[in-house]
């Protein structure tokens, strides 16, 4: 971890990076070739989706969404340095590849953006926190799970997601507090991709970078290139070791960029600069890892062809089966509120069936 | 005059009070470059620059709490809450500071501080965003909250809050930004706050509702008096203050009421007009008063809000029912 | 059986379910060496030790948000908020959170979580810890609130809330910590959420309270009493659940209603009891519900307090006011 | 201000330090003899109100209230690098010496806590903020204060006074990043004083020091001995200047201790470590000023007696005053809620009139 462990300077803070773009190493990465192999799968994926998915919602047939183009090397190689058997993620709304990874079905996603309520459904054994649309309103909940693993004498942690904007809200600053306090096993990991909608990252904070942040909790920061699927795993899975170990809490931050609309509703070219946007977009995380694979001769074109149609086989069949579900009718609204249900909620959910009977 | 949107007449509201008082300044998420995620705001970083229109960081908490501190140092700070649930991260600057500090500084400082929301369901918002969470704020003495249904009352009534000394919550509905349509006077004007709208008389019963219900009730109410049934429908527009005698007079008059709200059953603002309708007009009633809400649970997603935000059918039907089976 | 305070008898009852059950575990600011600023923790630090009570930094939203973690990590926490004001702090957590992650989750994460705040006002507390705001809580679907006016209950109703498995509010009066006293089993038990209690049987008009209210209240009666008054005293100590069937049946009984809170009036808990009142007993109803309330206004620093709390005099004056003009 | 800023360094930072205690200097004050005994005359005074209002709470005749016993350098020192006439204050709860030296009448302060909400009344002209009681909610309305003066082209300040543990609020955060962004010309003065009610300051954060977190926001960051009013105003007076002169925003961390109750109502002994406590007690910074000023040769025993009796008069004075003034009636619920206030509430403000014209 001391490698990375952000160390009080007066000299801004580099990411740290393990890969170039054309493929180059520049250091020792420990994921092996067959985890990059599943990884890279995991960010076709969800590339593959999201562009299925925002030509289905220009055509009215699916829901507003963000999606996580450009960041998928940020979200798939952190989440490869957990293990779904034992660890937590407490997500915001951009991380697809991390909830699959982790076990959220793909289908239960679409269905989630289609307005479906059942597609917010977990499934049992998946310790995943519902989406977040509240921003940072998971931290502090991230950070009370990895607590309570500990007090209960797992070695298990807690990850959570969340972007740039949402780390100006109170709740990023009582959570990593807190965190510090408890030496909580978690990982706070920060992607900074450069927007909150509209908003730069020049208003969103003045400090030099997110990562120095954590010297005012007495945990340890992090700088990590996001578009480097090798160098992320690597933080994470330091960060991972230190809190499983009893090492405490990590704010990482990923700098990486949303090269993508903030969602299918927004309309970049009101704000961004194309420069830069296209700066970034040469910087695709996974071209990177192609870039890589090529290198050591282990994929080629057919390999990327391949795996292209497997994806989007996958996608298809996923959006299938959640359009074939049909339309949850007003027991949807009732269901799952309490475990409990007080008598008034009781007999609201029989007005509500009677009248749906006869309309 | 001319035909506006409701949003139309909000951004020329604001463009206006902003060249006619240089205090002003606009503040929110994405208010600038991107003129707000609904364009409330368009053009005006281009015309007033950025030191009046501003971009801030991602923070409700400390968007309305410096917002209280530009006021106290002598601006009119007009605050963009991107969506109405989010002030409920705000909700201590809103409740315990915005709402008091007239009283805690005994006079000291006045608050002349507006926050618009976008606020209420309908057009398949993600979770969190469409709640109608107005009764938060009606139970905060200190507040004013308003609630226009017309995009003339959006003007009017937003250039009045401006204007006031006291802190107003302005209520946007954000169902009706484009779909509401009416007509606005060109130039500024002022439409004071506590007077309720009467959108339609009538005889048989009287049907309360405020912002995007207004509209949705006045539709039914075309749809009763073919079925015979004449009611009068009142726009409540300002929920504090709020036009206690404009309600009680039509009440009076119908003998029969009903309250139709956006937000879940229990103790939303629905609650707050029956216990004042039946304290005024006891006497008058003929029927005990309608409760039209959504159930007491959360605002769902997208595919079965139109099962949970009370709409026409439901308000022709019950009203219906109301006034037969008090016939 | 023995007499215990209210302060007393939650004590007991946490550490009885705490040695019951080693996943319930305490968190709150102060709530470990010193046991809590009223004490309700006195103790427990040192039988259970840091892990399970713990002192926390000072900041409600993430002991709220990290007690939903500690929850769905397995453990059952009782969090105790210092005094509800605090809860606006932490209002995002508690209205958004706690209140759907079962919803949101669709019944993946339970919410086993308990949040004790003291409330109230009556004992000279400084700014912003006084104030009455069930209501805010009580508009919160998903959130179960509780607000027992007795040291029996107080024991009862909190082992029931750390038995359940949704997120329960548990609102305890503090100027009755040490005020209320009565007979309180030694042993365990449970009272069962979504039952009222009736303090006091009467035939001339139903009187509806809950927290220290209700203790208020139930003095006034006796005075009534003497005047020739019979009032029937309920006390509602479940908020939600609440008890419908029973506070029907006993205005059916009566035929007059008055609902007495702390909070403000427009908009309180007593608005939307007054709204079903109504609803379920219209035909029964010989005058309009009274309600007695504090003004609209912010509660005030404590000398002027006692104008502000609805006292026995108000009750006893406005009470038979209602009974006599509607005789 | 280059001298005192918070410097990225691996070591832990020695709070900033002028005097000892025992009167020696270590440095070259800007100060006055002229401020020092003015200051010193505010320590004194507020001491002797603590002690005559603490006294007359436990005989029931005051209200709950916070002493300032053992910060009054810190407080005095930063408040005397204010210019009222221009720059802002809002306090907490703890800090009554700066709001009388900024013109806020200690009769108002003690009806206050005698719980008439007159007490609040703050003077026309006065540039101060209500005292506030839910922690750190003031932080940001000071950052708003100081931008807004920025905006309108004043050379004012604001300075914002909140405890360590109102600095684990969300407020905190939020407002010192903002201060960040738009460069407000504000103070965030936060008085470590070793406690939060019970809490100790180990419990708040894990950081080794508050200041440390102004790297997190891109502003100033300074440690200073907060019981030396010299090395206090010093470190104040420098940030005020910086902020002046468009510099933007400072937090200034004073490292004090709370040598009384944290209220009236509260029992130390239950928490406290009496060797802690005495160890502070010893560097009084009272008697830290007056040893400077008798070494200096310009204090005798007979000035600081008579300080002292002047002191006991004038909080006598105010004393008696406040409670000369008769109890509120009801009118004081509705006075100053609303500029305009509803038909509503003004039918309420009658019926209340009408209720206790009739007890
Ligand atoms: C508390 C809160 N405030 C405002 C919003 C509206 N909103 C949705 S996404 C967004 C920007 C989020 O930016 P960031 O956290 O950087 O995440 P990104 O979208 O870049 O992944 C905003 C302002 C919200 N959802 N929640
Ligand atoms: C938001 C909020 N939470 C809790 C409290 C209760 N409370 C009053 S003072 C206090 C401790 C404050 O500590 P600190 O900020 O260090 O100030 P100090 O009293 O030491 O000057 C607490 C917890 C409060 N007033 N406001
Ligand atoms: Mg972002
Ligand atoms: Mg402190």
């Amino acid at each position: 971890m001391s490698d990375y462990r952000f160390v009080p300077s007066d000299e801004p803070v580099a990411p740290f990076n393990l890969l170039a773009q054309d493929g180059t190493l520049h250091g020792q990465p420990s994921m092996t070739d067959a985890q990059v192999f599943d990884a890279l799968r995991y960010m076709v994926l969800t590339r593959t989706f999201d562009e299925k998915a925002t030509a289905l919602q220009r055509q009215g047939r699916f829901g507003t969404f963000s999606s996580v183009r450009g960041q998928e090397a940020s979200v798939v190689g952190s989440s490869f340095a957990l293990d779904p058997s034992k660890d937590w993620i407490a997500p915001q709304y951009r991380e697809l590849p991390a909830l699959l990874r982790h076990g959220y079905p793909l289908e239960n996603f679409a269905l989630y953006f289609m307005g479906n309520p059942r597609g917010g459904s977990i499934p049992e054994g998946v310790n995943l926190l519902p989406l977040q649309i509240s921003l940072a309103a998971q931290i502090p909940q991230a950070t009370g799970v990895a607590w309570g693993l500990k007090l209960q004498g797992s070695d298990g942690v807690a990850l959570t997601y969340f972007g740039d904007g949402a780390s100006s809200e109170g709740d990023f600053h009582e959570s990593l507090n807190l965190a510090g306090v408890v030496k909580a096993p978690v990982i706070f990991f920060l992607q900074n991709n450069g927007w909150a909608i509209s908003t730069p990252r020049a208003i969103q904070t003045a400090a030099r970078s997110f990562a120095e942040r954590a010297l005012g909790y007495g945990i340890d920061g992090v700088v990590v290139d996001g578009n480097d699927l090798l160098a992320v795993y690597e933080v994470t899975a330091a960060a991972v070791a230190k809190a499983r170990a009893g090492g405490g809490a990590t704010l990482i931050e990923s700098v990486t960029y949303r090269t993508g609309a903030h969602n299918t509703a927004d309309d970049p070219s009101r704000y961004i600069d194309n420069d830069e946007l296209a700066a970034w977009v040469a910087k695709d995380p996974i071209e990177r890892v192609e870039n890589y694979l090529r290198k050591k001769g282990v994929w080629s074109d057919s390999d990327a062809q391949q795996l292209r149609e497997e994806c989007a086989q996958e996608v298809d069949r996923a959006v299938t089966a959640a359009r074939a579900i049909p339309l949850p009718t007003s027991d949807a609204l009732f269901d799952h509120v309490y475990a409990d249900p007080p008598a008034l909620i009781q007999q609201q959910r029989q007005t509500w069936k009677k009248r749906e009977a006869q309309s | 005059m001319s035909d506006k949107t409701m949003i139309e007449a909000i951004r020329e509201c604001l463009r206006q009070e902003m060249e006619a008082d240089s205090r002003v300044v606009v503040i929110g998420e994405d208010v600038g470059r991107l003129g707000g995620v609904f364009r409330a705001t368009d053009g005006l970083q281009a015309q007033f620059g950025k030191n009046r229109v501003v971009d801030m960081p991602l923070a409700e908490g400390v968007i309305i709490g410096s917002g209280i501190g530009l006021a106290m140092s002598g601006l009119r700070p007009v605050i963009e809450l991107q969506f109405l649930g989010f002030g409920h991260q705000a909700f201590h600057q809103l409740g315990q500071q915005v709402a008091r500090l007239r009283f805690r500084s005994q006079g000291r400082h006045s608050l002349p501080l507006v926050i618009r929301s976008p606020y209420g369901g309908g057009v398949r918002t993600p979770e969190l965003h469409s709640d109608a969470f107005e009764a938060f704020y009606t139970h905060t003495p200190g507040l004013k909250v308003v609630a226009p249904a017309s995009a003339h009352d959006a003007k009017g009534m937003l250039a009045e809050a401006i204007a006031s000394d006291d802190p107003v919550l302005f209520l946007e509905p954000l169902k009706g930004y484009r779909l509401v349509k009416d007509d606005v006077p060109d130039e500024r004007f002022r439409t004071p706050l506590g007077k309720l709208r009467v959108m339609r008389e009538g005889t048989d019963v009287t049907l309360i509702a405020w912002s995007a219900a207004s509209v949705m009730v006045n539709q039914a109410a075309e749809i009763l008096a073919e079925r015979g049934i004449s009611a009068e429908v009142l726009d409540l527009r300002s929920l504090n203050p709020l036009d206690v005698d404009g309600i009680t007079a039509s009440v009076e008059k119908t003998g029969r009421a009903a309250v139709i709200q956006e937000a879940s059953f229990t103790g939303g603002f629905a609650s707050e007009i029956i216990a004042t309708v039946q304290e005024h007009c006891f006497y008058n009633l003929q029927a005990p008063i309608l409760r039209i809400t959504a159930p007491d649970t959360p605002y769902p997603l997208g595919a079965v809000e139109d099962l949970y935000v009370p709409d026409i059918d439901r308000v022709v039907n019950e009203v219906t029912a109301l006034v037969q089976e008090s016939a």
